[in-house]
């Protein structure tokens, strides 16, 4: 196993055109452990961290840029991605314990292809893109259309992303994520739900969306749910009726984290609680971005 | 086998070592430098024995790649103490019997090191989630929490 | 003479009896005196049994010595953590 | 350092000065398992069998012998065949479990093993054995080994304890009864009677340091061992066992320990080390990776429990009747015994049948875990009591009090207690104030109690006095939660100098007496009582020295604080600094030794008070109170009786809501990592409040209780009897995660 540290995408991407089996690395909190449970032995480790394009977390009037293999850290620690968006922001802190996110990134999370990677049901709720590099030129692909199932994405082998886009959000928008995880911190989990909502000025929604993790094979949207809520102030009939689509779009399995039923139930039980934090949060960000 | 040579700052000295490249920097610190003080609990993230400061960053060493270690700054558990002065956590975890076997206690005194660096009067809860990433098995946690509270008090005081 | 108590574990071979007074001065010739009694529980009780004396549990106790009037108990071996 | 309200008597005894290994450990100098280095040292790795039950047809090394760099490869038949030999059956499981021959009776069992000169060496080697096994069906749980046609584990196991006994082999190993009174007349007697069955999961003890250990082996047959371990007589004895030879050609230095909780009493990787470094010539150095502690180590039976309890109306226990089956995992030797001795002990119960099953199945050999077979058969029983208090509307620890053992009461295993604290520690619960603190939404309270033997056993110790008055206290028991501390203190109480000047040592197994493990609660206990004695013998031998120096006769010299005195006061003092400084003229150097078989335990009560607060849409459940009061005899090192308080508390709560092994049909183990085995992390606790209850024992010269063990006794059942209250839902089956709580209320509103 060799170690590489190319210094640009370009550099990076020759170096997995020419290299028969490379794994690109952020943080390697996914990978070390594949490797050393011989899951996956690569012959070169390449590192992106190394390259800058890749580690930046920029603004601009349109959107939020975050480089694929930015450590979660420095997310939840920039106070104006926080505020603006609170859900992926505590979907960041969620991964792992403070070690981790030293080094987890948005671009690992997503692409090491787990149903219950946390970040992922955030970062979809706010129309997040993933631009992807590659010998054949960029390409930019909406998340939701990244992973096709359990530790598969639609990137090709020589293949990897470089930033995350992000669009600025508007006023009187929310987001929120929750998960639930049998012990308060270090857990993969069991169910997760990202929100957000954007409200018109008398107050009712105006835009919504809805995903939840570790239901079904890949983070799903709840669309039934997101009609549901237009238009409405997310009353208590209106949340059971997302509850109610959240359990029903789910397609778990049963293993060791939790079972069919519980996460059929549960997903209900977070997807209302998520939507009224967003909702709460979007009443108070009126214009202020 | 041809060994990559790796150049970084340990504890404010400049060490060199030769590794393989898939070997952690956890035990390259162990069985080339050394540096015996971070331990493997687990090998994959989760128990936090490995903790070091990586370029001022509390991160689990068993998940780094020792190479990655190239050109960077590094603090371990034997570098807390300055010029034989030990740091008041280590002091306070001494004075608090905040360790029972021990195993554990090099990388709680680097996440709470960590934590004191970036928040110096934390609440119970903010010190108990900031040392989720370490496990103990022996003391419960209440001794340590406490060691860490009285730590970020002296701290502030001086 | 001690009181001797056999637990239910044992009765199956004191033939049902929970209870004899036995005189003897140290717990080898207590087992020794049971022997006679109900043979082949000696070697059971060597074996794998601690052994209580007036309340207090000890191990690799032959040569302890037994009170006149004691209540004795034979116990299984125990282990801790 | 000021003298303590609880012990005013005391100058050192019950303080909490600075521990005298906590140095080292706070600055990464203390040497682990893992730590040592030697020259010219090679890195082992074990080979284990993927299968839960197979047998092994063939095993073929060569490929991994012909790699480059590769010293020695190993198999079963590198070591004597002690079934051949006649040896006694514990011992052949013993070296069974240490490497496998004919069949693999888990997944995780050690087949083979390799040295070679790296780490990815010996990695890739240990790959390349080819071990080619007949797959045999296998059983996982007591159901499964218990029920009719049940595949074996062991074709000659016949079970013991039952008349008459059994003609065919079963995956039962022994019986255990406990009986007394009429059972039917006590549940006649009853007002209410309560049934429930219980099951708990196999969990592990969980150390943070996985096992370790380095042997060097000479020509001459002999050989050094670096361990952790909770005790390296115990391992010098195993490794000497599975060997082949005598103890005298081993040398056993424990390294310190990174936590055992029981787990480290026995052998694993000693054994190996030592073939491999006699193969290779080099030193070998295993460090088990996590997951094959998990996957081969521990951990604590799994089992099923059937409780039946009667009470009156004025809240009098009248009747149990309780049935146990505990896997033993691959070899006899569940905690069954103590789990049944241990069962209803705390209460004063006219009639009661008792009856246990020691059952294997294939599963890793369980180890010792703190207070080994105690918790689980008090959950059941705490649980059902407090089913009986509700019943009878009865506050927890009213029922509590009116049932308790006390002095004189004639336990339920047989001997009547000597002077015990259970009342007092029901009583620290009733008056604090977080027994009647309010509660909120969603929140509950529940009691549990539990009662624990602890152990004396064989201690050694040597204290020598230095020739500038300080004293070195050299004992055999690996410290594995602040014992030397406690020696330290103990010696300093006794030679009346101060704490600081006493170095205490643990030594290898040629540089002191035999000491038994560290384990059942009995270091401070019985090392302790080594250290008191070898101590006294040493202020005898400076009172003869003070006497000679006088010219006076012995009883004539007083030993008070630290010097020597003439009773009439006729001589100015002698202090021990100077006693020393002169000593090669009154005799020579100053020593002694002790060493003794610990008479006088001390039993062990916990009482705890856990307020929990219960998600009811996601039965997430939160620990948000936790009180445990504890007799401790006599605290010599409160810090670290506190200390063990808490571990054993915070351990109980991850027993009680998530810890547990999962297995998949073909007996793999599902969870063998930190991540997904859920061991209970800083944010899931409040705090641990401790209240020390001191009910001294009279046959210890402090007054000592071991204290390590009880405390993970109640947790269980204070957190199932606290999600009663706060839900009602009672929950059965551990662990009580939240799909079971939620499963369960699900059930309560249909």
């Amino acid at each position: 196993m060799k170690y590489a540290a190319p210094s640009s995408v370009e550099e990076a991407t020759s170096l997995l055109s020419s290299s028969p089996s490379a794994q690109v690395f952020a943080g390697a909190t996914d990978v070390v452990p594949q490797i050393r449970g011989g899951r996956q032995a690569p012959e070169v480790l390449v590192d992106l961290k190394k390259i800058d394009q890749l580690v930046a977390l920029t603004s601009d009037d349109k959107k939020w840029t975050v480089g694929a293999a930015t450590p979660t850290v420095d997310l939840t620690e920039n106070p104006g991605f926080s505020q603006e968006f609170p859900g992926i922001s505590e979907a960041a802190g969620l991964i792992g314990s403070d070690q981790i996110q030293s080094r987890s990134s948005l671009g690992g999370n997503l692409c090491n292809g787990s149903p219950a990677a946390d970040s992922v049901p955030a970062m979809m709720v706010n129309g997040t893109r993933a631009l992807i590099a590659g010998p054949k030129g960029n390409r930019l692909v909406d998340v939701s259309e990244v992973v096709t199932g359990p530790g598969q994405t639609c990137l090709d082998s020589d293949e990897f992303i470089v930033e995350f886009e992000i669009d600025r959000a508007p006023s009187l928008t929310g987001d929120a994520y929750l998960r639930m995880i049998p012990r308060t911190e270090m857990d993969i989990a069991v169910v997760g739900a990202g929100a957000r909502v954007t409200l018109g000025e008398d107050g009712t929604i105006t835009a919504a969306a809805l995903a939840l993790g570790a239901v079904a094979p890949t983070v799903v949207r709840v669309t039934a749910a997101e009609e549901a809520l237009i238009g409405t102030t997310a009353d208590e009939d209106t949340l059971a009726v997302v509850a109610a689509a959240a359990s029903e779009v789910c397609n778990p399995i049963d293993d060791k984290r939790g079972t069919i039923g519980y996460r059929e139930q549960v997903a209900g039980v977070l997807a209302k609680r998520a939507v009224l934090i967003a909702m709460e949060r979007a009443q108070q960000r009126n214009g202020n971005v | 086998m041809a060994r990559t040579h790796i150049t970084t700052v340990i504890n404010g000295d400049e060490v060199d070592f030769l590794t393989e490249d898939s070997t952690s920097l956890l035990n390259a610190l162990r069985d080339e430098v050394g540096l015996t003080g971070a331990k493997e609990g687990c090998g994959t993230g989760d128990c936090g024995s490995c903790s070091i400061l990586l370029d001022e960053r509390v991160t689990c060493s068993c998940l780094v790649f020792a190479p990655e270690a190239n050109g960077a700054n590094i603090l371990t558990v034997e570098g807390l103490t300055d010029a034989g002065e030990l740091h008041p956590l280590q002091q306070c975890f001494l004075e608090g019997a905040a360790l029972q076997c021990g195993i554990c206690t090099p990388g709680f005194l680097i996440a709470a090191k960590a934590l004191l660096d970036k928040n110096p009067d934390p609440t119970e809860t903010e010190i108990r989630y900031a040392l989720a990433g370490n496990l103990c098995r022996c003391t419960g946690y209440d001794k340590i929490v406490r060691a860490v509270q009285e730590a970020a008090l002296q701290m502030r005081e001086q | 003479m001690a009181q001797v108590y056999f637990s239910a574990g044992l009765r199956d071979l004191t033939g049902g009896v929970a209870q004899v007074d036995v005189q003897a001065s140290n717990v080898r010739r207590l087992i020794a005196a049971l022997d006679e009694m109900f043979p082949g529980i000696g070697e059971r009780l060597s074996e794998a049994s601690s052994v209580a004396i007036d309340g207090e549990i000890l191990t690799d106790a032959e040569y302890e010595s037994v009170p006149d009037q004691a209540e004795v108990h034979f116990l299984d071996i125990l282990q801790g953590g | 350092m000021a003298l303590t309200e609880e012990n005013p008597g005391y100058k050192w005894v019950g303080t909490r000065p600075i521990r005298p290994d906590g140095l080292d450990k706070v600055t990464g100098k203390a040497q682990f398992g893992a730590d040592l280095t030697l020259p010219g040292m090679l890195f082992g790795k074990v080979v284990r069998s993927p299968h839960a039950h197979a047998r092994i047809l063939s095993i073929d090394t060569s490929a991994a012998e012909s790699m480059l760099g590769v010293k020695a490869v190993i198999t079963g038949s590198d070591f004597p065949d002690l079934a051949a030999n006649g040896a006694h059956a514990s011992d052949i499981d013993v070296a069974n479990n240490a490497i496998a021959r004919d069949k693999v009776l888990y997944e995780g069992h050690v087949v083979a093993a390799v040295a070679a000169t790296t780490r990815e060496l010996a990695e890739a080697a240990a790959k390349a054995v080819e071990v080619s096994y007949e797959i045999l069906p296998h059983v996982l749980t007591v159901d499964e080994a218990m029920a009719d046609n049940a595949p074996l584990l062991h074709e000659n196991m016949i079970t013991k304890g039952v008349d008459p006994a059994p003609d065919q082999p079963s995956n039962v190993a022994s019986r255990i009864v406990h009986e007394r009174g009429d059972l039917e007349q006590g549940f006649g007697e009853a007002d209410v009677v309560i049934e429930r069955e219980f099951t708990t999961k196999p969990v592990h003890q969980g150390y943070i340091e996985p096992h370790a250990a380095v042997a060097d082996a000479n020509n001459d047959g002999r050989a050094n061992i670096w361990c952790s371990s909770q005790g390296h007589f115990a391992m010098r004895a195993y490794t000497a066992t599975v060997l082949g030879v005598s103890q005298g050609t081993l040398k056993v230095t424990a390294a310190e320990i990174g936590g055992g909780f029981g787990g480290k009493t026995v052998i694993y990787l000693e054994p190996l080390a030592v073939r491999l470094s006699q193969r290779s010539g080099r030193p070998v150095k295993l460090v088990m990776d996590r997951d094959e502690v998990f996957r081969a180590t521990g951990p604590t039976s799994g089992t099923r429990i059937k409780v039946k309890m009667g009470i009156s109306n004025g809240g009098e226990l009248t009747a149990a009747e309780v049935w146990m089956a505990f896997e033993a995992g691959a070899y006899a030797g569940s905690p069954v015994g103590a789990a049944g001795m241990t069962v209803i002990a705390a209460y004063d119960i006219p009639h009661f049948l008792v009856e246990g099953y020691d059952v294997v199945c294939n599963k890793p050999r369980v180890a010792a875990y703190r207070a080994p077979g105690a918790p689980m058969a008090a959950f059941a029983v705490e649980s059902v009591l407090d089913e009986l208090a509700r019943s009878i509307d009865m506050d927890p620890i009213e029922v509590r009090l009116a049932n308790a053992a006390v002095e004189g009461t004639q336990a339920s295993y047989g001997p009547k207690f000597p002077r015990i604290g259970f009342v007092e520690t029901l009583e620290a619960i009733k008056e604090h104030p977080n027994y009647t603190a309010e509660l909120g939404p969603n929140q509950g309270r529940g009691v549990a109690a539990g009662f624990w033997f602890n152990a004396g056993m064989n201690s050694s110790a040597t204290v020598h006095v230095n020739e500038n008055g300080t004293a070195t206290v050299v004992t055999g028991s690996p410290d594995i939660g602040g014992s030397r501390q406690s020696m330290a203190l103990m010696a300093a109480e006794e030679l009346g100098i101060p704490y600081e000047s006493i170095k205490p040592v643990v030594a290898d197994t040629e540089t002191v007496g035999f000491n038994d493990v560290t384990g059942g609660s009995r270091v401070t206990l019985a090392t302790g009582a080594a250290v008191v004695d070898a101590c006294r013998l040493v202020i005898e031998d400076l009172r003869a020295r003070a006497a000679k120096t006088w010219d006076v006769e012995i009883d004539q010299v007083e030993w008070v604080d630290g010097q020597a005195q003439h009773v009439d006061g006729s001589q100015p003092p002698l202090s021990l600094n100077a006693l020393a400084a002169k000593s090669g003229r009154t005799g020579g150097p100053i020593s002694a030794n002790a060493s003794l078989n610990a008479r006088g335990v001390g039993a062990g009560f916990s009482t705890q008070l856990c307020d929990v607060e219960v998600d009811p849409e996601t039965g997430v459940t939160r620990v948000v109170r936790y009180l445990t009061a504890q007799d401790a005899g006599r605290a010599i090192s409160p810090d670290y009786v506190e200390g063990q308080m808490q571990g054993g508390v915070v351990q109980g709560i991850g027993w009680g809501l998530n810890e547990e092994y999962i297995h998949d049909e073909n007996g793999a183990m599902e969870n063998p990592s930190f991540l997904d085995y859920r061991m209970p992390v800083a944010s899931d606790l409040p705090m641990i409040e401790c209240s020390i209850v001191e009910v001294p024992n009279p046959a210890h010269p402090y007054g000592v209780r071991g204290v390590g063990e009880v405390g993970i006794v109640p947790p269980m059942a204070a957190l199932a009897n606290a999600i009663k209250d706060a839900t009602g839902v009672r929950l059965t089956d551990l662990p009580m995660t939240p799909i079971k709580v939620l499963e369960a209320l699900n059930e309560q509103s249909d």
